[in-house]
């Protein structure tokens, strides 16, 4: 069931257009994450979504109810919702009184509010600090403490909004427990917003990138880190080939392009026009010593290492074979390789991890 | 010639406070009762009018906080004279028979720090960060719980306001004169007094009353910042 | 006097403060809107004190500028007057707003001035005197200068007739005059420190120069002549025009006022304080003569 | 009773500024000028030091910032009265001869303004988020250079303070009738003319002059935000 | 070179002991990460350090200048430094005064100053918002102005307070790559304190762990990582394997140890008591469909996965050998695998992967 819909969606703070054209829909039980670079609008959107602001325009439905029409109904919906923001939000009174507060609003009994706001500080492990005034704590104990104040008011949606972008991994991985278990016990829906691409890709069964105001593409994760839309997006995810070249043929169910320096390389993609953009992920690429005799891949090729830099664990390097290459190996495999400047290797490479984008006008 | 009437006030409010002088005890407790409630009740009114204003966006909502400013230099006279057309006997409010009571004084005070008290309260709810707001409304508060919800975060600067209001009304003289009419053993206050003797060349004891005011502002001000610490 | 103790009859006396406890709710209020110069004096305190011990009505007087005192009165916020502007008396009581004029007492404005008297006036009349310091002022005579209230007070009002007297018109001749003609715009405590520092003569009344008198290095220049003649009254508010006023408690206290009990506080007061009393009560039939022409014996009918 | 003064009170105002009636202009000049310069003087006062007190720990930093707080109910009659004894020819500060001018008028308005601007100045700068001080000191600036820095950062909070500031002066009365002696044609100002009309029973003229007053400080406080939104 | 030299670093706020015991010295020309939990102290040590604060106690010289004798001289020690702080912090002003602040305090000529600004802005790629105003830019612009605003000054010791932890991968990579380079060619001695390890391993020479207020361990990234101190270090770098053992004996250089299921496994370290824990990285342990023939890895055994859990790019295996081990491996060799739970896999691990350490009391 769709639990939020939201279409056409466009946000102005006075003359600056934050949204446009958004289009999302979600549902229930999914973890959604959003990514994006820094200013790209996750943030406004998180907050239209819960109805914190309004849009500018846009149609959008939550809980299978239109909010456009009926400003009177946005109480009730919010208190079905929650969300956490990036940077930690307390307020200066008790740790008690701060997670309290949702309920509160909410007029829940005196009793119940006192045995969940305890349930909940015992869960994030701040027992503790229950009588503590909140402003005192450290921010990772205070994004718990709002994690909690939260999660006591029962959410049926939860919105995060960039979640641990301060935290260290400890408490970045405690967040990311209590979230993953809320989805899969009590079938919460769940919205990330979030920069840590590997977060994205660790919680969300789908993912958005939101680019300059829109959502230019969704889907699960390996199809946004392996087969992006355009190349604002591929460059977004970390993307670090991408190769102009021309659809020559087809050959057995692959396209053939060939780069500017004749090199033909096989994809799996079917072309998406004549003038492409080859797009592979750096840990696609494999490295050998020599001729490996067993591959399957349908790229092979001999290629010279121009650099090496270590980017621990893992270790870029950049091999010469007509283009340039950036091949993503691990520290022990680098070793093992025995890699250096100069050196020459084998390359490959499978068609499918070749995928092809229309080839875009600007750099 | 006689000697320096500032050392001479020192001197005469501490006599005056150790000696408790009922005079000066009946019109300390009135100026505090005053000026006390009159705070409270503008209070009651400007607090939430200011943080409304500070919530909503609305037309024109630059030219009201502006107009506050403004009005913070509404002179005291002008205030008591309005406040004193509309209470006396041939005034539109004449039959609230206020005028020359402790009550009309309060009323006039009260008008008198409610703009400075709205404007304050923008100012100190505008150090509100807008990310506490958001996070107000998304946990579900409705704009009376969220109005008090913020006024209690940003209750140090909200209290500095008052206090200020406060200072401004225990102070003032203009209103409580015109529509207090200073008559001794009902509507005198400090500031009256003060002005009395100051009429009379009662220096020293203006100086003694002054400095009793300022030990009631002190005392309002430490008992305020107790309670807020609390 | 000492600052260490307050003024005559100062409102702060400790010694009046027996008085001065808040009559117990439901006492009967009489509101006498006065001068400020009157109660500066001291004498309303002693009044009230003995009125509010024999009958138990809170009198509560409001001590405004002359102007606004008779304009309290024809608003009917207040129940009765005490003041010293004949020009304004008589206008407040042909409006009709003032009834049962009684004057109860008189002194004298002095012309005060610094004991130097640059402009030579001692020994003049009052309104020689004023000629004389027109001429020095206008001539530029250094160190003469003259201190208005500037009010539109009773003193004012005294002061603007002496000019007149004096032949000169007020508003072209005096207003303007230069800078020797100050005009302070304040009450008459403000204007004799005004004048003090200024090294001025000023029109001042007898009682706040009096109370004033340790603090200034101004000495009384002229003091006699029924130029100076300063008169005050009591009129009350005419119920017919606001029937809430409290008709009754004026007259009752008109009619103490004008009694020999209040008389003789009256004359005596301020003998203790400056040697000499402040003000002369008024008996008929002196009273009904010139330079008075007032009722002052006459009970109101009550 | 004529018809009601404060209706009458505008339609004197406005005849008044219309006709550019010549006593009316010259002491609204007057007060601008004595409470522009005053503002300024206390500005360049107790803006440093405020941001002095808001800068550097120091044991008793709480009670001086309570001090300022109290000073707010400073009564003006008081300020004028001490400022009165300084001047007066017997005073220690008689050989100036700034009694009964606009001089001494405009130092009384500074002194009374002095704590307030401070007070307001250190909860301004309070506004100022820790971070952009270490940015400050880590840029390499000296304490002059950080204070004039934090000052121009806080300039919105710290221009409402000095606004509230210069409200409070224009508005008084208390000090220039003490200090100025509201002499017509050299000291008297707005609120002394007020207050002089009011004892006359003046109240529509005093009511216009309370309008015109504020709109005096409507267009200072107009002149200032478009200076600051430059 | 030293180029800062502390010693018995302490500093409090109240009552609250933020630092104790810290000790560091950094050589010059060298770039220094600390990374630690949030709340451990780095910012306030990086502050100190900057000379922006005094220490509460301790010895403290930066160009070898005694520091705490002498507080007449900290303006112009300071003014030889510059930090960058975690939030992006600008001023209302233009992006050309902003940039220009450290210069005007230094009295810089103004044409000097204009040549410098603008430089700096062309190369964070800011130059069309020269005029702009500041506040009104995108976060990750934000801090790139307040990174040109130090640069400017040229500093020798550069400190950067988790100069990352709001941006995303784009802005992330810009900022290290100058911050490399300004190391690398202008011999620029760097501080940075994060919270991302990965940001650690890729930029700094030498690592310092920061817990709780004190610098737990210093040294290379990789000693950091694989052979830390002690529990609270391991944890925090994020080992997934720490085994409670007993070490039973010596044999051929390699220290052998028992682990309560009673395996033994060799580890290269020698035995720093008795009672010890075994401090194992996932990704150092390998997994085989079949015992390897050609294996020469010290411990080898067969296990059984109980657990699989992606981690995009990684998977957590979790296998069982009488005691519990995690494996991290990518999802390429993990689909190689066919892993699947259950299954039976032969375990390989180094005898140098394994780290002992002491055994602590708490868990
Ligand atoms: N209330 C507001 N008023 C004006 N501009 C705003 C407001 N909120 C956001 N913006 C602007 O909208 C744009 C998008 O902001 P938003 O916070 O949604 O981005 P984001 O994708 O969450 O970025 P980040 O990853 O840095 O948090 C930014 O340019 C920001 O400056
Ligand atoms: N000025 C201050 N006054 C009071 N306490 C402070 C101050 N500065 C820091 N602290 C406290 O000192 C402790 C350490 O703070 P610090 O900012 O140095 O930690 P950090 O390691 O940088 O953490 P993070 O990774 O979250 O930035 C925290 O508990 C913090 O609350
Ligand atoms: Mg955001
Ligand atoms: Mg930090």
């Amino acid at each position: 069931m769709t639990i939020i819909e939201a279409h056409n969606i466009r946000k102005s703070y006075g003359s600056l257009e934050v949204l446009h054209d958004v289009d999302l829909s979600v549902r229930e039980g999914e973890v959604f994450a959003l990514i994006g670079p820094s200013g790209s609008g996750k943030s406004t959107l998180l907050r239209i979504l819960d109805l914190i602001e309004p849009p500018s325009a846009g149609e959008l439905s939550v809980f299978g109810i239109a909010t456009v029409e009926d400003r009177g109904r946005w109480l009730d919906l919010r208190r079905r919702m929650g969300m956490l923001f990036q940077r930690p939000i307390v307020f200066n009174a008790s740790v008690y009184d701060n997670v309290a507060m949702g309920l509160r609003y909410r007029s829940a009994p005196g009793d119940e509010i006192d045995r969940k706001v305890k349930g909940a500080l015992e869960a994030v492990g701040l027992s503790r600090y229950v009588g503590s005034r909140a402003t005192d704590l450290s921010g990772g104990e205070q994004q718990r403490v709002a994690l909690s104040r939260v999660l006591v008011t029962e959410p049926e949606i939860l919105f995060l909004d960039e979640p641990t972008a301060n935290l260290d991994p400890g408490s970045t991985a405690t967040i990311e427990a209590i979230v993953t278990s809320l989805n899969r016990e009590a079938g919460m829906t769940v919205l990330i917003s979030t920069h840590d691409l590997m977060q994205g890709q660790r919680l969300a069964h789908r993912v958005g990138v939101m680019i300059e105001g829109t959502i230019a593409q969704t889907g699960p994760s390996r199809e946004i880190f392996h087969e992006p839309k355009d190349r604002r997006i591929a460059r977004f995810v970390g993307i670090q080939n991408i190769i102009p070249g021309r659809v020559v043929s087809l050959r057995e169910g692959l396209t053939v392009v060939v780069e500017a320096g004749g090199k033909q390389i096989l994809s799996a993609t079917p072309p998406p026009g004549e003038e492409v953009e080859m797009v592979v992920r750096g840990e696609d690429i494999s490295l050998h010593r020599r001729e490996p005799g067993f591959e399957e891949a349908e790229n092979l090729f001999p290629a010279t290492v121009t650099a090496i830099e270590p980017t621990a664990p893992f270790v870029n390097v950049t091999v010469h074979c007509g283009c340039d290459l950036v091949a993503l190996v691990t520290a022990r495999r680098a070793e093992t390789l025995g890699l250096h400047d100069g050196m020459l290797v084998w390359v490959s490479l499978q068609a499918k991890a070749v995928h092809l984008i229309p080839r875009s006008g600007a750099g | 010639m006689n000697g320096n009437p500032i050392v001479e006030g020192f001197i005469e409010a501490i006599n005056l406070i150790v000696t408790l002088n009922p005079q000066v005890v009946e019109i300390t407790i009135r100026s505090l009762y005053i000026s006390l409630t009159a705070t409270f009740f503008a209070s009651l009114i400007a607090l939430p009018l200011g943080a409304l204003i500070y919530f909503y966006e609305f037309r024109g909502k630059h030219a009201v906080i502006s107009t506050l400013q403004t009005l913070y230099a509404l002179p005291t006279v002008i205030v008591g004279l309005i406040v004193f057309l509309f209470l006396s006997n041939i005034g539109p409010l004449g039959f609230l028979r206020l005028l020359y009571t402790p009550g009309g004084m309060v009323v006039a005070q009260t008008i008198l720090i409610i703009p400075l008290l709205m404007g304050l309260t923008v100012s100190a709810l505008s150090g509100i960060d807008r990310d506490k707001r958001y996070t107000i409304t998304a946990l579900g508060a409705n704009r009376l719980q969220t109005v008090v919800t913020i006024i209690a975060e940003a209750r140090f600067a909200v209290m500095a306001g008052v206090l200020l209001g406060f200072g401004r009304a225990i102070a003032e003289v203009g209103t409580v004169m015109i529509v207090g009419g200073n008559i001794r053993g009902a509507t005198r206050v400090l500031t009256t007094a003060i002005a009395l003797n100051t009429s009379m060349a009662n220096y020293s004891l203006s100086i003694a009353l002054g400095i009793i005011l300022l030990g009631v502002a002190l005392g309002v001000n430490i008992a305020l910042s107790l309670v807020q610490r609390r | 006097a000492g600052c260490t103790s307050p003024a005559p009859g100062g409102n702060e006396t400790p010694n009046a403060t027996a008085a001065t406890t808040a009559p117990a709710g439901g006492a009967i209020v009489l509101r006498i809107a006065t001068t400020t110069s009157l109660e500066n004096t001291g004498l309303l305190a002693e009044l009230e004190r003995v009125y509010e011990n024999e009958t138990g009505v809170d009198l509560q007087f409001i001590a405004q500028g002359t102007g606004q005192s008779i304009d309290s009165a024809r608003r009917g916020d207040v129940d009765m007057v005490l003041v010293h502007a004949p020009a304004l008396e008589q206008q407040f009581i042909d409006d009709g707003y003032g009834i049962n004029p009684r004057c109860i007492a008189y002194n004298y404005f002095i012309i005060v001035g610094p004991a130097s008297d640059p402009a030579g006036i001692a020994n003049m009349s009052p309104v020689e005197a004023f000629r004389t310091i027109y001429a020095a002022g206008t001539n530029n005579t250094p160190g003469v200068a003259f201190v208005s209230r500037g009010d539109n007070s009773g003193t004012h009002n005294q002061e603007k007739v002496l000019w007149e007297e004096a032949g000169y018109n007020y508003t072209t001749e005096i207003l303007n005059a230069g800078a020797w003609y100050v005009e302070a715009g304040k009450g008459m405590g403000d204007t004799l420190i005004l004048a003090n520092e200024k090294g001025a003569y000023t029109l001042s009344d007898e009682g706040t120069y009096l109370s004033f008198a340790d603090r200034l290095n101004l000495v009384p220049v002229i003091a006699e002549g029924t130029e100076l003649l300063n008169r005050y009254s009591a009129i009350a508010v005419n119920p017919a025009k606001y029937p809430s006023v409290n008709a009754e408690g004026a007259t009752d206290f008109i009619n103490w006022l004008i009694s020999d009990e209040a008389k003789e506080i009256i004359g005596n007061f301020g003998t203790e304080e400056f040697g000499k009393p402040l003000f002369i009560p008024l008996y008929a039939p002196e009273c009904t003569e010139p330079p008075f022409n007032c009722t002052c014996a006459e009970p109101v009918p009550t």
